[in-house]
């Protein structure tokens, strides 16, 4: 790991304050994210991490605060432009499009690349040459590069509703970076997963840290996972930052250690 | 002045009426997430039943009294709704639980092609008569206000309190009694509704029945407004602006609906329709729900969706 | 063992791409088409081509855009019938107005003026969703129906406000004989068809099924929904307003606004998921069942009841008609929900282990 | 996997093919009937129907024409113009003499096709009124009246009731229409007599199927005509005189077209039509008529009517029983030139129908003396005659309340030229010269 220097501070949250018709999700929350580094937001249920993310890349818009990336400041944010400008996410409970299949799921990932009018692909043929048959084929190399990575292979043409849902995530986090984000947004990759499945994702988010260098926003609830592999630590609880630093200084935190152990909610 | 008060309240009472249909896609919808499109066909079937049965009573039981064969024939054809729902339960909804809209929409729309063809069959493709003693002479309010008066029409006025009154009858069952209150409860939410306890398969058949019997209420009233035959199905058509606007969970939604739209096409054909060649009220009935829409994407009353991943 | 993929590899992706990768689907769909376009019109009568098979083409092809639509894109439109009017209308405009125009093009801007008409009532999609939407799709149907018969201009002053064409051909050909009008349809089908299914094998058919399956998902990797959906309708429209004017020039010859009532926007659907949303394939079982069963039924009930020793009036027939077919149709959603596509998908399977199952 | 479909295929289209026999044998002239007994407009669609049929059977039990059975199968085309069509495709595969479309839908439709297959269009007292123009219409037979005489006839009836058609003058009339081809036709017509006469018309359309009218009697209370014309069909007649009642638009002032003219029309309404007058074909209810008699006696005693016996003789189903009775002379005057005794061809049966001349002779025979008039078709003139009456409705049944109209031929004819030429123009098709004419 000490391989990754890390950079200096490519995401910044400023005073995010996030409602639903009087329920508030966020209170004033701030905190930035380095270039390599692995970020972990962790919270109990409701804590309103997802909400974080969903404030990040656009899904929700945030009543107060503003969200800077890479120097550009945004009031909120617009899930295109996100994508655009190299943020990509994974999602709590799979959101992936239960209609198609692997292949063409992660391959989704690459429609951002893909500039193929509309009449282009009508009349795309089969014989190699015409610009949306030379992309899908160019898009096609890249995902399977992907696929070979996750070790999914054999998965190709399966619809993804039918795989295990240990596949399944890895299929999300395919998808995510089929997008070649500089910037990866994982929400609880690991839920639901059984000790040999978290390994193998814990060791594919290792790799992509290192191998491609991408930054990393992780939400997690297995504190044991998020020690290990994150550099620094987020803590969320009720809509407000409770802790913000080092795994070690997190977890001598006594609001933190409350949160989890103490008080029960 | 006196002709726009004529067609608001024109308007208002084919209002009400709309509302009448409207509920019964509420109504189903509400308890099963099922967009009834029989609803029209039900209509068309209870009116036929009702109908057909004041006309045959008397001949069984040879008693000429039209009150007794009118709330005999409304008693039985009651009843042929409630055959009716069991049966769709039984067939058709409890084998298409969690299907998506659209496949639950279409078994509605094969539902009123066979109750089409079957309420013909029984009852005959010819136009009957529904007697129930609605006045048909119009009567002309505040002469002296206005020169000519304001025309209102008996049976309308009449029509429209039959409306009224099976509205409040209904929302009461729905906020005091037990099984009311149960059809809330799996309106919100199916499986904690089961999870309680609940028996869908009976709740359905009891709402479709609900629905059965407001389908005969508004075909009676239709009926005897414009004599029961095919077209009466139509009606539907008319109605499913008033659901879209009013929300398709809210009883209020679909009354409020209903008014709206009455006096919205109303207007517009009196007052537009002639620069424009007239006929607009149907799409424009449409397009007003649709502008709604655009603004309140959920209706009126409908709940609002918040996106969760 | 008569359908196995095992043994086929696919040396590049290009091969693995094709529109079918298997060998025994290619094969397949050639015979078809060689029995489309060789053999039926050798074996098929003058009425099995005017009354059945040419409608059956014609109501595939528009079904093939309602299920881009639908099937596709996830969005539930009841407005089919407006975008059949819009292209015929459309087409008749062209077709009449400039001299000298032919069909081909007269059909393709027909298609367009349907697009337009499709893109403005999709806009609605953007904010409504699901049977919201389903239902407001109809105000394109009830406008349309009242546009073409009180704006006199759309069907040039003719004081019934009801059109015809005649003397058609293509590339100087004539298309009067049953056979060559079956052709034609049959042509068009198979060009549309082919494009259709490139698109949804593409990017953009990506994008739809996207759309269609988890919406916010498809948000957040980029797609932007209302190109997305906007682009669905465009396509699906165009192809339903060539489909329209097919239905307008080919089968009826002269036609009213109400050949194109709300009933037909019902019908559209009840193709698309009887014959299996999200599939090409679907579209044609879709529409062949829709369009025989009720004919057949017509023709073989009186039979059935001769069988029997029951004489059945006309009345009854076509009552006993409108009931079995509401039946089946609800049984149908029963048995199998995904369609006849799903069947055709699960046969398929089933034939790569015949006849050792295991 | 390919053998096995095409296999399939093949058994079926075999099958279907099979469905659609061949010709009819000899001796029996074959007679499609499109007919609509189910959905909408099937309480107007069944006694014409039934009248139609029972004449077919009361030919038939005449002796046929000059021993010549007649056969026929009925279609049912619930109204629907594609029905319609795949209807026409099956039955003129088996022969067809002539045919009834019976909707201006289908009618439209299949006088696209007719000329191709040979087969004469008859539509009596519906479809589209320039085609009594036989020069450019060589196929269609709108015997007996259009909408163009229909209007005009009752134009004329109004005129007389006021004392002259000039007294029409700054009067105001209203036309209630059903929003349909079929509804808009007599507009070009009003339209030219509006001009004329200088009475203002004011148009009101009713969307299909009608069931919902309130905005459009609001209208004609706002605007007070001095008379309404009814041009509906189905349930929307019954619905717009309710509506009159409800917003006390007087029934007398009312005039209908003659599909808004029948029974079914005002016999829910009951009391609520009296008053309310519809042009007739000629014919109203005819239950004293000759052929009623006939057709009980030799059809229906003999347990082989069609539909309930107490219908026999009303307007609608005299209608189903004259168009029936138009074509089979049309048939007769063909074998007369081209062979007694012979199945005519659709070719022939054009001819006789275009060579047609019922005189009063021949309809007294025929059971329809004082029924209708005389009528006698030529190539240039497709419609024969233009006469009509006005009947009304007593609460109970019609009575005819004036004598005999005739459409003015002064304005109908040119009116007719002109579209006619029109259409030949678009459709670019030369109109038929005298000599074609004896063909």
């Amino acid at each position: 790991m000490a391989a990754r220097k890390i950079g200096d501070v490519v995401l910044a949250v400023q005073n995010i304050s996030l409602s639903f018709g009087g329920v508030k999700a966020l209170t004033d929350i701030s905190f930035d994210v380095r270039e390599h580094e692995v970020r972990a937001i962790i919270g109990p249920n409701g804590a309103g991490k997802s909400s974080m993310l969903n404030c990040i890349n656009g899904v929700y818009q945030p009543q107060q605060g503003a969200i800077t990336f890479r120097g550009q400041t945004f009031k909120h944010m617009n899930s295109r432009q996100v994508a655009e400008m190299g943020i990509a996410r994974t999602f709590q409970n799979l959101a992936l499009f239960k209609g198609m299949s692997v292949l063409d799921n992660i391959m989704t990932g690459r429609n951002l690349k893909m500039k193929a009018s509309l009449l282009q692909q009508a009349f795309r043929n089969p014989f190699g040459f015409g610009t949306a048959e030379r992309e899908e084929i160019a898009q096609r190399e890249v995902v399977e590069r992907i696929i070979d990575f996750l070790e999914i292979q054999p998965y190709r043409k399966t619809p993804v509703g039918k795989m295990p849902y240990g596949l399944q995530k890895r299929v999300d986090l395919g998808r995510a970076l089929a997008m070649e984000p500089t910037l990866l947004l994982l929400d609880e990759p690991m839920a639901g997963m059984n000790v040999e499945e978290k390994q193998d994702m814990s060791r594919f988010i290792l790799d992509v840290n290192d191998e491609f260098g991408t930054t990393i926003v992780l939400i997690e609830h297995d504190m044991g996972v998020v020690m290990d592999i994150s550099d620094r630590v987020v803590v969320l609880d009720y809509g407000k930052k409770i802790g913000d630093g080092s795994p070690d200084a997190v977890r001598n935190n006594e609001d933190v250690i409350r949160a989890y152990l103490g008080v029960q909610h | 002045m006196a002709f726009f008060l004529e067609t608001t309240l024109g308007g208002l009472m084919v209002g009400m009426l709309y509302a009448l249909v409207a509920l019964g896609f509420v109504l189903i919808f509400k308890a099963s997430g099922v967009f009834n499109f029989a609803q029209g066909a039900m209509v068309l079937f209870a009116a036929l039943a009702m109908a057909r049965f004041a006309e045959w009573i008397p001949q069984w039981t040879g008693i000429e009294n039209r009150w007794f064969a009118n709330i005999a024939a409304f008693v039985l054809a009651g009843l042929v709704m409630f055959v009716t729902a069991w049966v769709i339960e039984r067939l058709v909804l409890r084998h298409l639980v969690n299907q998506e809209g659209a496949t639950l929409l279409l078994a509605t729309l094969g539902i009123a092609y066979f109750i089409d063809g079957l309420g013909q069959t029984l009852f005959g493709s010819n136009i009957y008569k529904i007697d129930i003693g609605l006045p048909k002479e119009p009567i002309f309010a505040f002469d002296s206000l206005f020169q000519g008066g304001i025309l209102i029409n008996k049976e309308d006025l009449i029509a429209a309190a039959i409306a009224a009154a099976l509205v409040t009858l209904l929302s009461l069952f729905f906020q005091k009694t037990s099984t009311g209150r149960a059809l809330r409860a799996v309106a919100d939410d199916h499986q904690a509704a089961q999870s309680i306890g609940i028996p869908l398969a009976r709740i359905w058949v009891i709402v479709w029945c609900v629905a059965g019997v407001v389908a005969l209420v508004a075909g009676m009233i239709w009926g005897s407004k414009l004599g029961v035959q095919f077209s009466l199905a139509t009606v539907a058509l008319r109605a499913l602006p008033v659901v879209i606007l009013g929300g398709l969970t809210s009883v209020p939604g679909a009354i409020l609906g209903g008014l709206i739209i009455g006096v919205g096409e109303k207007l517009s054909e009196v007052y537009l329709g002639p620069y424009v060649g007239g006929g607009i009220e149907i799409w424009f009935a449409y397009v007003l729900a649709l502008v709604f829409l655009l603004f309140r994407p959920q209706g009126l009353f409908g709940e609002k969706i918040i996106d969760r991943v | 063992m008569l359908y196995r993929e095992n043994g086929q590899f696919k040396s590049s992706y290009r091969a693995d791409q094709q529109i079918f990768p298997i060998l025994q689907d290619r094969i397949f769909i050639i015979g078809v088409l060689a029995f489309a376009f060789l053999a039926v019109p050798m074996l098929a009568s003058d009425y099995l081509f005017r009354a059945i098979l040419i409608p059956f083409l014609i109501f595939s092809l528009a079904a093939v855009g309602v299920n881009i639509l639908v099937g596709y894109c996830g969005q539930i439109s009841l407005g089919s019938g407006a975008f059949m009017a819009v292209g015929a209308y459309g087409a008749y405009n062209f077709f009449v107005r400039i001299p000298g125009m032919p069909l081909v093009p007269a059909l393709i801007l027909g298609g367009l003026c349907a697009t337009a008409f499709g893109v403005l009532f999709g806009l609605p999609s953007l904010r409504v969703r699901g049977l919201y939407l389903a239902v407001a799709t109809l105000a394109a149907q009830f406008f349309a129906d009242w546009m073409f018969l009180r704006i006199k201009w759309f069907t040039l002053d003719t004081p019934s406000g009801s059109v015809a064409v005649s003397n058609l051909q293509v590339l100087g050909l004539p298309l009067e004989s049953a056979v060559s009008k079956y052709l034609f349809c049959l042509a068009v089908l198979v060009v549309i068809a082919l494009l259709a299914k490139n698109l949804v094998r593409g990017a953009i058919g990506r994008e739809w099924m996207a759309i269609r399956d988890m919406d916010v998902a498809a948000a957040v990797i980029g797609i932007r929904p209302m190109y997305a959906k906007l682009s669905a309708f465009a396509v699906s429209s165009f192809i339903i307003g060539v489909a329209g004017a097919l239905w307008a020039f080919i089968y009826l010859g002269a036609w009213e606004p109400s050949a194109f009532s709300v009933d037909y926007s019902f019908r559209l659907l009840f193709m698309v998921i009887i014959g299996g949303l999200g599939s090409i394939m679907g579209g044609f079982f879709g529409a062949a069942f829709i369009v025989v069963l009720p004919i057949a039924l017509n023709q073989f009930l009186p039979v059935v009841a001769g069988l029997f020793g029951i004489g059945i009036s006309t009345v009854g027939i076509s009552h006993a008609e409108l009931m079995i077919f509401g039946a089946l149709i609800v049984w149908f959603l029963i048995v199998e929900p995904h369609g006849l596509a799903k069947l055709w998908s699960t046969a398929k399977q089933k034939l790569q282990l015949w006849p050792f199952p295991h | 996997m390919k053998l096995k479909s095409i296999a399939l295929a093949v058994a079926a289209a075999s099958a279907l093919a099979g469905t659609a026999p061949a010709f009819a044998q000899a001796k029996e002239q074959f007679i499609p009937v499109l007919s609509y007994r189910t959905g909408a407009y099937a309480p107007n669609g069944a006694p014409w129907a039934n009248g139609f049929v029972d004449y077919l059977k009361l030919v038939n039990a005449r002796g046929g024409l000059n021993g010549v059975k007649l056969s026929y199968e009925e279609c049912e085309t619930g109204y629907d113009t594609a029905r319609s069509v795949e209807c026409y495709e099956r039955l003129k595969s088996k022969g067809a003499s002539f045919v009834q479309p019976l909707s201006t839908g289908a009618t439209f439709a299949i006088t696209e096709k007719a000329p191709a297959d040979k087969i004469p269009v008859l539509t009596i007292g519906y479809g589209r009124s320039e085609s009594a123009d036989g020069t450019v219409f060589k196929w269609n037979f709108p015997i007996a009246g259009t909408y163009w005489v229909a209007s005009d006839a009752i134009l004329q009836a109004i005129g007389k009731k006021e004392g002259g058609l000039d007294k029409l003058k700054g009067k105001k009339i209203a036309l209630v229409y059903h929003d349909s081809p079929y509804g808009k036709e007599p507009i070009p017509l009003l339209q030219e007599r509006a001009k004329m006469l200088g009475f203002e018309l004011q148009l009101l359309p009713v969307s299909a199927p009608g069931v919902e009218q309130k905005a459009t009697w609001l209208q004609v209370r706002q605007s007070r005509p001095d008379f309404v014309l009814l041009w509906g069909w189905g349930v929307m007649n019954s619905t717009a005189i309710k509506e009159a009642q409800a917003t006390g638009y007087p029934r007398e002032k009312m005039y209908g077209v003659w599909w808004a003219g029948a029974e079914p029309d005002v016999k829910d309404v009951g009391d609520g039509a009296k008053g309310y007058n519809a042009v007739t074909m000629q014919h109203g209810a005819e239950p004293q008529s000759k052929l009623v008699k006939d057709v009980l006696a030799m059809v229906h005693d003999k347990g082989q009517g069609t539909g309930p016996k107490g219908d026999v003789g009303q307007v609608l189903y005299m209608r189903g029983a004259m168009s029936a009775m138009i074509g089979v002379e049309g048939i007769r005057a063909a074998q007369e030139r081209f062979g007694k005794g012979k199945v005519m061809t659709g070719e022939q049966v054009r001819w006789g129908l275009e060579n047609l001349n019922l005189t009063q002779a021949k309809l007294d025979a025929l059971g329809f003396g004082g029924v209708m008039r005389p009528i006698s078709t030529s190539c240039v003139d497709h419609m024969g005659a233009s006469w009509a009456r006005i009947h009304t409705w007593d609460g109970a049944k019609w009575n005819f309340t004036s004598d005999w109209l005739q459409g003015d031929e002064q304005v109908i004819k040119p009116l007719v030229r002109a579209t006619a030429a029109k259409y030949a123009s678009e459709k670019k098709l030369t109109p038929r010269t005298p000599e074609d004419c004896q063909s």
